[in-house]
């Protein structure tokens, strides 16, 4: 038993706070804004968009109207577009209140690692790196091991850093777990995963 | 002062050179300035240096430049839509300095600023912080904290594409077709801008206009494909 | 997120100590946050450090919070309007820390953009340069050119007068009352505006949106004397 | 002889070429504006404003327009505003193309001091550090001597500087030099002035 990704994505939601502005990566982290209910959540698109609407129906689609992975979507009455020197100020600067965001490799110091594996096709690390080092709160949502069972939480990471002591929090299908000094500490076990489970799947050091 | 021209090849009449650095705006395939790249193709300008986000797709915006082999450098943050890219970059053909998106955007906005150096936290610890200063600034916190110093970059050659331009050149975008676009303009040495629309001048309210035309030299209006890269759509509810 | 405060005592509750750090937009009088400087005063705090371009004048402007002598320092480029600034300056009685005008902006927009210094050439070999440090580019002309090192002033908190917020605390700004306002508003870690009128959200082009409501906290809606230092004016022809 | 207020301005117009992008600084470089003629010059006002009008008719002062001087004036069809740090931007950045600004002294190196006299009030330098360090060509437009009658175009300048290497050409009542190597060569006698008195009245070394 564990959490599924929309179930990850509800737990996740469950972190952002009313009022807050908020970044959503690609993958898991998108369904994030599915649950965010009645809270008042303002989504940033890094591209240049502050109030990030849903996607549209079928033929309102705007080629100039995308958000950063490239999806066509929609805008909402509080919409705001800018530069992109103006959003990643407003990311650098410290004024997104927290950053959801996939992740290959977190270790125990909170070191992140999501952009680049050698030796496969190097696309970039897009805007995951100034994210990650210029967000009030950042979290790691992810798969707790990887399709071999390996943990992806990890004592030192082996692939080349997105940033560095950057991750507050983990998300996973097992659990939650705070970046704290010494190494990982567990918030919360997912429905039907126990401690021991979570010890047993996990490399980086729990405290 | 005449900056209107009638088509993308006759607006960058003897702007072209081997081995310049040229800024595109564009994010993805939104705002991207189409019909420029298609005029630099037909030009067969060679070795071309290339600050922008993205590298286009196999066949529309950069890309089009990579099947003809124009391009000798990318300065980009993701490059990830474009096979013919990955091609050329495994085999050697083709350089790529990847910059962080914020890194890349700031770095524009710098070196059209007169800023030929900042600090950024972003990248500290990373590859991309490998050969660059390292500096510890105070915060106002109290607490102290390392920063890398990027630089401005100043092109020889800026290409943008806006929504309407009035015709001393000033500026709007539109929605997120904004992106790269003013800080692309600014840091060009020589800035040439296709629009969708050229209105007399007056039309803009001067509270709305994005980009004042001190950035602009050229201007061309033309039929935009304005591709979408990923059709996303939902249920109506 | 409830933003909209009664009033400027109310939208100022709590945020106002001592020897803090205060940015304020405005250039001369013009787009200056009258209402917020006005209870600032009214709550006596002592101490205050401002960035703000000028000084205002003898009764207008950050001048009201001198006759009261709760300045202890000024960042500014420019204090030539006000006779009271000038006799607590030469009495010692204030502290004076001048940074040329475009050095003032960028370094707010700095500190609000996670920029901790830039380099600039602006005041290289003057006195301004003094103790700063020196650092020597290449242009892309080839030439060495040297700058000096600013850094970002993050404020404690920044007040700004803005024309229209909607709800959600997206502004928008007039003609030349737009100066330094948006940058103040960037290096504030808490920003309060003060605006002419409160439109609902929805009410906003998105395109037409100088700051997004994302760098403002509070605000408030009141009626301005927007005082004119120099009225000037010419012959109908 | 020599050239009287409007004169001078009258010749620092003919420096200005069509399509340009000008910055008038306070006083004398004011009166400029009044003879570019059919010539298409855009002028910058470095508290946020491109194409600057005239003063307004009386009763159509407007608080929020105002120019670097904080004068009341006009916009113009083709203005635009924009904010502070943007505005000197393009001005560091060598957007604008040149900048007439008066000056209390020049030396024969470019040197240009105009913000400050020690021992009397400190006003402030405003943005004329900015504009002599970033615009593409300074002119100083000012006395060729002191109430005194003593050169203000000197060897080595007495007051705190502005700026460093920073003017190009230099217009006075008495005529037009040049920054060269070596120091300032005379360009244009006004007037009824000739090269002698030009000379006697020049402390600069003039090549």
């Amino acid at each position: 038993m564990a959490w599924d990704r929309n179930q990850m994505a509800k737990r996740a939601a469950t972190e952002l706070k009313d009022g807050w502005y908020v970044n959503l990566g690609i993958g898991i982290p998108t369904l994030v804004a599915n649950y965010v209910g009645d809270k008042d959540i303002t989504l940033q698109s890094e591209n240049g968009m502050l109030g990030m609407g849903p996607f549209p129906i079928e033929g309102d689609e705007d080629p100039d109207l995308i958000n950063a992975g490239k999806q066509t979507i929609t805008e909402l009455n509080r919409t705001a577009y800018f530069d992109s020197a103006t959003s990643f100020g407003m990311i650098r600067g410290g004024k997104i209140a927290c950053a959801v965001l996939g992740a290959m490799e977190v270790n125990e110091k909170g070191d992140l690692a999501n952009w680049m594996i050698p030796g496969k096709l190097v696309k970039g690390m897009g805007g995951a790196m100034d994210l990650v080092a210029g967000v009030g709160r950042v979290i790691a949502l992810m798969d707790h091991t990887n399709k071999h069972g390996d943990s992806k939480l990890l004592r030192q990471c082996t692939l080349p850093l997105t940033g560095k002591a950057v991750v507050d929090r983990i998300i996973t299908n097992l659990g939650v777990l705070d970046v704290v000094v010494g190494g990982l500490k567990i918030v919360e076990c997912a429905d039907g995963v126990t401690e021991d489970e979570l010890h047993a799947a996990t490399e980086a050091k729990i405290v | 002062m005449q900056k209107i021209y009638p088509n993308a090849t006759s607006a960058l009449d003897g702007l072209l050179t081997s081995g310049m650095l040229i800024a595109a705006g564009g994010f993805g395939l939104c705002g991207i300035p189409e019909l420029l790249l298609g005029a630099i193709k037909d030009a067969g300008t060679k070795n071309l240096i290339f600050a922008s986000n993205n590298a286009g797709i196999d066949d529309f915006g950069i890309g089009i430049l990579l099947q003809t082999h124009q391009v000798k450098k990318m300065i980009s943050s993701y490059v990830g839509e474009n096979a013919e890219f990955m091609r050329q970059y495994l085999s050697g053909e083709l350089e790529l300095e990847f910059n962080p998106q914020g890194t890349l955007a700031e770095r524009m906005r710098a070196g059209g600023s007169g800023i030929p150096g900042f600090y950024t936290k972003t990248g500290v610890g990373t590859v991309i912080a490998d050969g660059k200063e390292h500096k510890d600034f105070v915060g106002s916190d109290g607490n102290t904290q390392t920063y890398i110093m990027e630089e401005g970059i100043v092109a020889d050659l800026a290409i943008v594409k806006a929504w309407k331009a009035d015709e001393t050149g000033n500026l709007i975008f539109r929605k997120t077709a904004r992106n790269f676009n003013p800080v692309a303009a600014m840091c060009g040495k020589v800035c040439v801008v296709e629009v969708e629309e050229i209105v007399p001048v007056g039309t803009f309210d001067p509270d709305h206009i994005h980009l004042p035309g001190i950035y602009v030299h050229r201007i061309i209006q033309g039929d935009h494909e304005k591709r979408i890269e990923q059709r996303t759509v939902r249920e109506k509810s």
